[in-house]
């Protein structure tokens, strides 16, 4: 056993430990604080495995904005789940013991684990992707380019996603949005004023970083959906720190509308624009006359622009959607 | 020593889970969620020496800040009951 | 042998099922949408498991590497991951509604209110 | 390998060395402590010595200027972060009712609230 592998078991096992206790306890805070740890874990699994974009993308939107979005989900509903019945839970089990013995069996018909041969490494786009993106799009981090340009027409759907979650989470939860302002007297003592200071200082650096991923995801990880989060991470903060209406105020709704479309209008325009030049649907190599590395590097660019833009609103308005909605209401404490 | 060290912390992150796991307040499981937090940052910025490639360390930062806002935010929502109070409430003095 | 090339995909295999079982056997709504994440995560690592090379490093070119894990999961799961919390925010949203209208969020309960109201009627 | 690399490579295995032991010496306390505001001390040690050990050993191990400025900001930021954090956890837990055990040990009327 090597070193690398005795880390990979620990790290398993507290995932497992994690996952079983998520299943187990019924103060759903403590399941939702849980399953912070669960993807944090999961995103060092991640990191192990070399996939470090998709580390980065955990962290932030498993981590961060899930639990969030749990939080407020729970502040709106009931903190504790009832008693699972047995007559409902034995049945569960079985069928879970099945599909996962089915699971293992078939399992047997993987190539094993990180060998050279298997068929994901021999297949010619492993070529194309790792060797041949040097001159075709010559851009070190070949995730943001095959996210942004190989398969630049699957990312577009996914952006369309996300743009019709939050549509459609704002018409869940958007109608009510003006809920009634509590008069509440000027506090004697400004004893939270530590984490506003903090919070002060950190949220211009943290809208700094933001553009820092937003920019640097040719050379290293990052992008557009890892920027997205973490923009609306800053907003969320000054949200939590400050209070709604001032964030609501600051970043208000009627601009983050606008924007959650003109991301994916920046994205398809993009791909409309070479096709107007005469090429197939974001085919970059024609954003720039004579020279396609030139072009891709633009067209990655405005794409990637367009899914920071279309991200960071999506959930900015998924974080007010849920927060807005708060009527005040107690929550039962662990 | 670089393993070694990456082992350690990871005993670290089993035992602020257990914390997080067994309670019994509410608050007991805010920090220990918020220690496992630093001890992942750690263990990212320690990896990334391990592997050879310390310039992934954007990851580490990421995580410590997704750590703070998600203790602000538990904080916030354990304290009101919701997200949308302002700082100035009537027991916002006390966060 | 076989135990130490396959037990990635079986740890995947146990957080499916402990994520299915989840879904399956839990009446609350919220409780649902946190083991569907669980076992969002599961498949995650079953990919980029699938991707993987011993030896490997990051998909980030530079001259000091020849060998590099594959991209292509990387791709599929980082925007899956984004979606994941986009479609995770819409149940989410579903249920606190359905906890406004019926005062519940326990699958149960909301299915007796809804029978008690057309044998009401 | 001169001799001044060989004493920055020693002081960076002993600072990584005694970070991780810090880090874990928190973690324990933070299992073993019959108490919360007890155990914030404990988690604190995690987030201020062991932290900033375990940066500071990398920082001497690190070859580039990149990463050297990356682990600055870390540390910057968990140094900013986690005093902020705890300070926040511990006023809001005393907010709630939970008390500090003071003096003897028998007296656990703070320990127990729910």
């Amino acid at each position: 056993m090597s070193g690398w592998m005795l880390i990979d078991v620990a790290l398993f096992a507290i995932l497992l430990c994690s996952g079983i206790a998520i299943a187990k306890i019924r103060q759903l805070f403590a399941v939702a604080m849980l399953s912070g740890i669960f993807s944090l874990t999961s995103a060092c699994i991640f990191v192990m495995q070399d996939a470090v974009d998709v580390a980065f993308t955990e962290a932030a939107v498993g981590a961060g904005m899930t639990t969030v979005l749990l939080l407020g989900a729970l502040a709106l509903t009931r903190t504790r789940e009832k008693l699972t019945p047995t007559a409902r839970s034995v049945p569960a089990l079985l069928v879970a013991l099945t599909t996962g013995a089915l699971l293992v069996h078939a399992s047997g018909d993987l190539p094993a684990f990180g060998i050279e041969d298997s068929p994901v490494q021999t297949h010619p786009v492993t070529e194309r992707y790792l060797v041949s993106s040097v001159e075709e799009i010559g851009v070190p981090n070949v995730v943001t380019s095959v996210l942004a340009s190989y398969r630049g027409y699957d990312t577009f759907g996914e952006v369309v996603v996300i743009f019709t979650a939050a549509v459609a989470v704002l018409m869940l939860l958007g109608q009510r949005a003006p809920r009634e302002v509590r008069e509440r007297a000027a506090p004697m003592r400004d004893r939270q004023r530590v984490l506003r200071v903090i919070a002060k200082l950190l949220i211009p650096f943290i809208l700094l970083f933001g553009l820092y991923v937003q920019f640097h995801g040719d050379y290293g990880p990052g992008g557009g959906f890892q920027a997205g989060v973490i923009f609306a991470a800053g907003v969320v903060l000054y949200a939590l720190v400050f209070g709604l209406d001032a964030a609501r105020a600051a970043v208000p709704m009627r601009a983050l509308r606008p924007l959650l479309a003109a991301g994916v209008l920046l994205y398809g325009g993009v791909g409309v624009a070479t096709l107007l030049l005469g090429g197939a649907f974001l085919d970059y190599d024609l954003l720039a006359a004579e020279d396609p590395v030139a072009g891709q590097h633009l067209g990655i660019l405005l794409v990637e622009l367009g899914v920071g833009i279309t991200v960071t609103s999506a959930m900015i308005m998924l974080f007010y959607g849920f927060a807005g909605r708060g009527i005040g209401r107690g929550v039962g404490r662990s | 020593m670089l393993l070694a060290a990456t082992l350690g912390l990871l005993v670290a992150m089993l035992l602020a889970l257990a914390r997080a796991v067994f309670g019994p307040t509410l608050y007991d499981r805010i920090l220990a969620v918020n220690s496992f937090g630093t001890k992942t940052v750690l263990f990212i910025a320690v990896v990334g020496f391990l592997a050879g490639r310390p310039h992934f360390l954007d990851i580490a930062l990421v995580y410590a800040l997704i750590n703070f806002i998600g203790t602000v935010a538990v904080l916030k929502l354990s304290h009101y009951g919701e997200f949308g109070a302002s700082a100035s409430g009537e027991h916002g003095d006390d966060l | 042998m076989s135990l130490l090339s396959y037990y990635n995909y079986w740890i995947a295999i146990v957080l499916m099922m402990v994520g299915l079982y989840v879904v399956m056997s839990h009446a609350n709504l919220v409780k649902k949408m946190i083991g569907l994440n669980v076992f969002q995560v599961a498949v995650f690592m079953l990919f980029i498991s699938l991707g993987k090379v011993r030896g490997g490093t990051a998909p980030i070119l530079d001259p000091a590497f020849t060998t590099y894990s594959h991209p292509l999961p990387h791709v599929l799961i980082l925007t899956a991951i984004v979606v994941g919390v986009a479609t995770t925010a819409l149940g989410l949203a579903l249920a606190v509604r359905i906890h406004e209208a019926y005062g519940t969020t326990e699958e149960q309960d909301a299915l007796k209110r809804d029978d008690a109201e057309s044998g009401a009627r | 390998m001169s001799l001044l690399q060989s004493i920055l490579q020693i002081t960076a295995d002993l600072a990584l060395g005694a970070g991780v032991l810090l880090v874990l010496t928190g973690a324990a306390g933070l299992h073993r402590l019959s108490e919360f505001f007890m155990r914030t001390h404990a988690a604190s040690i995690t987030d201020s010595a062991g932290a900033g050990l375990v940066i500071l050993g990398l920082l001497l191990r690190s070859e580039e200027f990149a990463t050297a400025l990356r682990l600055l900001l870390i540390l910057l930021f968990l140094l900013f972060t986690s005093p902020t954090a705890s300070h926040a956890l511990a006023q809001a837990a005393l907010g709630d009712g939970l008390k500090p055990r003071t003096g003897k040990p028998h007296a656990r009327d703070g320990a127990q609230t729910p």
